[in-house]
């Protein structure tokens, strides 16, 4: 999941050249937008298999709050940096709170659906079939990614932009429609992200400042804006964990940073970045 | 406002006294208004829902206090603050007394607040009463006899009495164990009370895994798939917040609920996350010193629940029971020295002795202060059962168990008390 | 001029207020001068160097629980040599960190900061053994100019004596930050931030010269970190964590980073209006937010910006 | 006296080979252009000469001292200044910060923390003979990016000359200047580098009048090799180059 989050960051940043802070407030919205679409679904009546498709469809249905976020961005695309960083800054502030405000402070969960699909053995290990769903996905929307940079037209249009963007102007390409598409598009990730992992856990108010600094990790040991470095990065960050956990628990934390650190230290542009001058 | 002709000979008279005296002004004009009361809550972050919680407790006693016509006369009037990091709660705390010069303050859940709080309320001179938050080390390392703070019963009351009940009903049933707790000294305390009083009750159990996820933590699956590695007899854990039941539904998506016997301490606070799908029956479960289901429960405890469940479609859990005790314990120390005192409102000071060893119904029944500041009352546990007409799961039969007996008492090493028990 | 006769009427005001009999307002300046201070620092880094470190909170922990060792753990309550000692951790630190930080700018500087400010929360919350995990670590009341001033209660040494010293802190402290940023050195930094290729090119050694303010501003911010938790009586995690050092720059941002006493008045103004809006509404947070954006947005040079329109806005 | 000499240089970009094999010197007392068609490798040339890009092999000694690697701080200590092609200014900074930027460097005294610069008179006196050697003396308070283009070009350049260095390289110091202007900058600095004692000028230039009005030698690169290094007369007279480097002499 961790992957989809950070797919949205770094489209986002290859792109825009924006770090977007508030990917993990998107993450955190489809996770309760997930939460509230599915139980009125079911209480409207619909067969609990059915609640997979809801799910991505709220996530995506979220995914409408990307242009106006966009259009909030936009007087500050020349500025430096740092600005674009505090901007996205705000936006976690006042996402917290506006969640907050909608759902409130209890956790919000989705009962048994988690195991509708029911579960399958690995191994020696018992894994709920609806994980294997999710993995299936995420490889599926990281395969689509690629596709569509690759070979849709848009994408190509947005390849360009990401490489230069004086050139892609110069070539008639609109960027404000541009940026709006795509950030719309790392938003929509994001959303999906959140909503797709809810079945298994439950959505709290501080998952998407959690998140922010573990997607950071992701993008970091990735390399920015690059999609495969995602991918990698995003299993990097997972076996790192797992192995703490399972070996030496005091660690688990620390060691990631220790990654992040001395990834950007040897390698800066990060494990995966293309060789850009 | 009415200003009968007393009223305003006394205000005539503090006129004077102030002109002489202007320090004495504050306290003669504060003894006729309401009476005011800090509030501490949480409202943001993994502590929100358990202030929530708190805070309707507390709303709940003012209103009963008020609508019987307040403490001595005086209506009680809140002034609620919010609790969050160390700093800024104690700058709220600050606020409070300097500020809104309050007569007390209730509040208050986190460890590492408690800490910076109970120093502070004795630098203001403010009575504060804590509902949860309470420590070991810090107070007792730096404010061995606190004066004006009230601390909540110790962190490990509900390990205790979950691991008394586990050597009791499962002895000789387990060869391994296995810790989930949250990565702070709660969760650090509890499961080294666990594990002294398992080797107290000659229990040789052998710890395979000792897990520390982060307070608050969402994923588990790593955890999980390491526990079911480990294959544990038994799983001790004392998750409290919306952790709780994400593990157990990831930990029940991996087959591990089903023949593994699962001791949660405190999970009750959020007893209706714990849905009857992932939640086995069988399992030991505490809800601190609030259960809203019991079935001895007083007339004032259905009271509340009721009010609760109709007002907020939720039943409620021990926060609310926390800060109900506060205040009822305020009201009735405040008439207790206001009776040795001849009926006149009293002291602060007369507060405090009287709340030394106050005794005040609570929403679990009677519940008192300690003469070492320390809160006295009864905790909840029993085993899981899905035979209720609810979606979460419920206990019974239901055991409780008083302070007097899983809490150490004044003046001794929680280890010392332990090894020195007769078993 | 208008600003300056502001300036001195709030010098005036920040002078007399513990007169007033204000006492909770009093004190409620204190984290005010120790954000100051560390924000002066911050500042030298951003304004000046054009360097955004989102990992300052580090240090402002740092100095904090170099207080919280020293007090509590080994017995030394003198303020003076707190703050030094504070100091001199953070140039322990701040060398190795900043001799890696400072390879690199921009985005790639704020991030590898944050993981540093992240790492030091990590070890503050897990090695608690050492450093009382969650629960932080007491800072006892320190003594001042060796003078324990035992008969006072916490208040009147608050909002007295205390008061002073870290405002006579705060003050020494804008001095020497303001001598610096008028020194050769505080223009080889300024020109480093300007184009650093040019700077180089001109005999200015880049990298050496962002270090030394990455330290000096890591002084800054332990300094300000110890006068911080003197009020609060305690050092904790969340000091080192990630949205402290966001908070920083917020004030940094209000005040006004291309103004000298930008980072002053943020950290004043920022204190003053976080105490009111956590009264009125429990959705402060929504609100800080709405007016980061707003400040980011519309007044990126801050309240300085708004006082002291002189200059033309920074690109 | 040889001041600055590259013998054998090699630069790859990647794959790409910027300079194959150049060797090049510059004596005290010349006035060396380097000239070339677009892509010839003469930008690369000069930033590895000043540090900017190590060479890929091959060496490059500077007063008989090697300087292959040395930073460019190292080199405008040892006395080597450049300007750009691009106009490379502190655009935040007033045209007398800028030079005092210099100044301070060449005195050694950049890092000095407590001292109060503006009180530093020889730092003042130093800003000032470059302002009026550069004609920007009047304009010593001002931002300079609110500078016209051509003063910023100038600005550029008088920061380079306020380090005193033996050495100047000039990445065409007239791009961006209108053609009627070009003959007074080069007037400006030809005279400034008299009056400072530089010992010797090294540009990259395409206005072929400039380049054969001023230069004692000239360097002509193609496709990163040095195809011709003689004096204007004998680089007139050689058709070859005059064909694919020069373009027909006006």
């Amino acid at each position: 999941m961790l992957f989809l989050v950070a797919a949205g960051l770094q489209l986002v940043f290859g792109v825009q050249k924006i770090l977007n802070l508030a990917c993990g407030s998107f993450y955190a919205l489809g996770a309760y937008a997930g939460v509230s679409a599915v139980r009125a679904a079911l209480a409207a009546g619909l067969p609990a298999p059915l609640f997979f498709p809801v799910l991505l469809g709220a996530g995506l249905a979220l995914a409408v709050i990307g242009p106006a976020i966009e259009r909030l961005l936009r007087p500050i695309y020349d500025r430096d940096e740092s600005f674009q960083l505090l901007l996205t800054f705000a936006l976690v502030l006042m996402f917290e709170d506006v969640i907050r405000f909608v759902w409130g402070t209890a956790p919000h969960q989705l009962g048994n659906v988690y195991l509708t699909y029911g579960q399958v053995r690995v191994g020696a290990l018992t894994v709920p079939t609806y994980n294997l769903v999710v993995i299936a996905c995420g490889a599926a929307i990281a395969a689509g990614m690629g596709w569509f940079l690759a070979r849709t037209r848009f994408g190509r249009i947005v390849r360009a932009t990401a490489e230069n963007r004086e050139m892609a102007e110069a070539m008639g390409v609109d960027m404000a429609r541009v940026y709006s598409r795509v950030f719309t598009l790392g938003v929509a990730l994001g959303t999906v992200g959140g909503a797709l992992v809810i079945p298994a856990t439950a959505a709290v108010n501080e998952m998407g400042i959690d998140l922010i600094v573990e997607a950071f990790a992701v993008v970091v040991i990735g390399g920015l804006g690059s999609m495969r470095g995602a991918f990698a990065g995003a299993l990097i960050v997972g076996v790192v964990k797992a192995v703490a956990i399972a070996t030496w628990p005091e660690v688990e934390m620390l060691a990631i940073y220790v990654i992040v650190i001395a990834v950007l230290v040897l390698r800066p542009a990060g494990l995966f970045a293309r060789a850009t001058a | 406002m009415r200003c009968t002709r007393r009223h305003f000979l006394k205000l005539s008279a503090a006129g004077a006294a102030a002109a002489a005296l202007p320090l004495d002004v504050a306290p003669v004009l504060a003894q006729s208004g309401p009476v005011r009361l800090g509030i501490l809550v949480a409202k943001a972050g993994v502590l929100a829902p358990v202030g929530e919680s708190g805070l309707r407790g507390v709303q709940f006693a003012t209103d009963r206090i008020n609508g019987a016509g307040g403490i001595l006369g005086r209506k009680l009037e809140l002034v609620i603050e919010e609790e969050s990091s160390p700093k800024d709660t104690v700058e709220r705390f600050r606020k409070l007394a300097l500020q809104h010069k309050v007569d007390a303050v209730s509040g208050a859940i986190s460890t590492g607040v408690g800490l910076a709080l109970g120093p502070a309320a004795e630098e203001m001179k403010t009575i504060w009463l804590s509902w949860d938050a309470t420590t070991q080390k810090g107070v007792e390392e730096s404010m061995p006899k606190p004066k004006y703070s009230f601390r909540s019963t110790d962190n490990e009351c509900e390990a205790v009495m979950a691991s008394i009940l586990t050597a009791r009903h499962w002895k000789g049933r387990f060869k391994t164990v296995a810790g989930i707790n949250p990565d702070y000294s709660y969760g650090r305390d509890n499961w080294a009370a666990f594990l002294a009083i398992m080797k107290k009750y000659g229990i040789e159990a052998q710890v395979v895994s000792e897990l520390w996820p982060k307070l608050g933590a969402t994923d588990f699956t790593s955890h999980v798939a390491t526990l079911a590695q480990a294959r544990p007899d038994l799983i001790f854990s004392c998750f409290w917040a919306g952790d709780t039941p994400i593990f157990m539904k990831q930990a029940h998506a991996a087959g591990l609920t089903r023949s593994t016997k699962l001791v949660l301490t405190t999970g009750g606070g959020v007893h209706e996350s714990l849905k009857k799908d992932f939640t086995p029956e069988g399992a030991l479960l505490g809800y601190n010193c609030f259960y809203f289901e019991n079935t001895k429960a007083s007339a004032l405890a259905r009271e509340f629940t009721r009010w609760h469940h109709d007002k907020f479609k939720e039943w409620p859990n021990y926060e609310s029971d926390h800060g109900y005790f506060t205040v009822a314990a305020f009201k009735a120390a405040v008439e207790r020295a206001a009776r040795a005192g001849g009926g006149k409102w009293p002291t602060q000071d007369a507060i405090i002795q009287a709340l030394e060893g106050v005794e005040a119904e609570s929403l679990s029944g009677p519940r008192r202060y300690r003469e070492d500041h320390i809160m006295e009352a009864t905790f909840f546990q029993g085993f899981t059962t899905h035979k209720n007409k609810h979606d979460f799961v419920t206990i019974d039969p239901v055991e409780s168990m008083g302070t007097k007996q899983i809490q150490k008492p004044s003046g001794v090493g929680l280890y010392d008390w332990i090894n020195g028990w007769k078993v | 001029m208008i600003v300056r006769a502001l300036g001195l009427a709030a010098c005036a005001a920040l002078l007399l207020l513990p007169l007033a009999g204000l006492p909770y307002t009093t004190t409620l300046l204190l984290p005010a001068f120790g954000y100051a201070i560390a924000l002066l620092g911050l500042n030298l880094l951003f304004g000046t160097t054009g360097l955004l470190s989102f990992g300052h909170a580090l240090f402002v922990a740092l100095g904090g629980y170099t207080a919280a060792v020293l007090t509590s753990r080994l017995g030394v309550r003198s303020l003076e040599i707190v703050l030094l000692a504070a100091a001199a951790t953070a140039v322990v630190v701040a060398g190795p960190v900043g001799l890696v930080c400072v390879r690199y700018v921009k985005i790639y500087f704020g991030m590898l900061t944050l993981a540093f400010g992240m790492l030091f929360y990590s070890f503050l919350y897990k090695f608690y053994a050492l450093t009382g995990g969650d629960e932080g670590m007491r800072v006892l009341r320190p003594v001042l100019l060796g003078r324990p001033l035992e008969h006072l209660d916490t208040v009147a040494f608050l909002t007295g004596p205390f008061y002073y010293y870290a405002l006579a802190v705060l003050t020494l402290a804008a001095l020497v930050m303001r001598r610096l940023v008028a020194s050769p050195l505080g223009l080889s930094l300024r020109s480093i931030r300007e184009n650093a290729a040019k700077a180089e090119s001109l005999g200015v050694s880049v990298r050496r010269y962002r270090l030394a303010a990455f330290v000096v501003a890591a002084v800054f911010g332990a300094v300000g970190g110890a006068l911080l938790v003197v009020p609060t009586g305690l050092a904790d995690p969340l000091l080192a964590y990630w949205t402290h050092s966001g908070n920083l720059v917020f004030m940094l941002l209000l005040g006004g980073f291309d103004h000298f006493f930008g980072p002053v008045l943020g950290a004043v103004v920022f204190i003053l209006l976080q105490d009111q809006v956590m009264s009125l509404t429990s959705y402060w947070r929504f609100l800080f937010g709405a007016i980061l954006a707003v400040v980011v947005i519309f007044f990126p040079r801050g309240l300085m910006g708004l006082l002291d329109p002189r200059r033309a806005p920074a690109p | 006296m040889t001041l600055l000499e590259a013998a054998d240089v090699r630069k790859f970009y990647g794959d790409t080979c910027a300079l194959d094999g150049v060797s090049l010197r510059v004596d005290a007392g010349e006035f060396v252009s380097i000239i070339g068609p677009n892509g010839a490798g003469k930008t690369t040339l000069v930033n590895v000469l000043t540090g900017l890009a190590p060479p890929s092999s091959g060496r490059v000694s500077f007063k008989g001292v090697d300087v292959v690697g040395a930073t460019p701080v190292r080199l405008a200590r040892l006395g080597m200044a450049r300007s750009f092609q691009l106009v490379t200014i502190f655009p935040g900074l007033s045209v007398a910060d800028t030079l005092a930027v210099a100044a301070l460097s060449r005195l050694g005294r950049s890092a000095r923390p407590f001292t109060a610069l503006a009180r530093d008179a020889e730092v003042r006196a130093a800003v000032e003979e470059v302002a009026v050697l550069f004609g920007l003396a009047d304009k010593l308070g001002r931002l300079a990016r609110t500078l016209p283009q051509g003063d910023k070009k100038l600005l550029d350049v008088a920061s380079a000359f306020a380090l005193h260095p033996d050495v100047i390289l000039m990445d065409e110091p007239t791009s961006g200047v209108s053609t009627a202007d070009k003959t007074a900058v080069m007037e400006t600095l030809v005279q400034a580098a008299r009056r400072m004692g530089i010992r010797a000028i090294v540009q990259v230039e395409h206005d072929m009048d400039i380049v054969f009005g001023y230069s004692d030698r000239i360097v002509a690169l193609h496709q990163g090799r040095v195809l011709a290094d003689a004096t204007p007369d004998a680089i007139r007279a050689d058709a070859d180059v005059v064909a694919t480097v020069v373009g027909r002499p006006r």
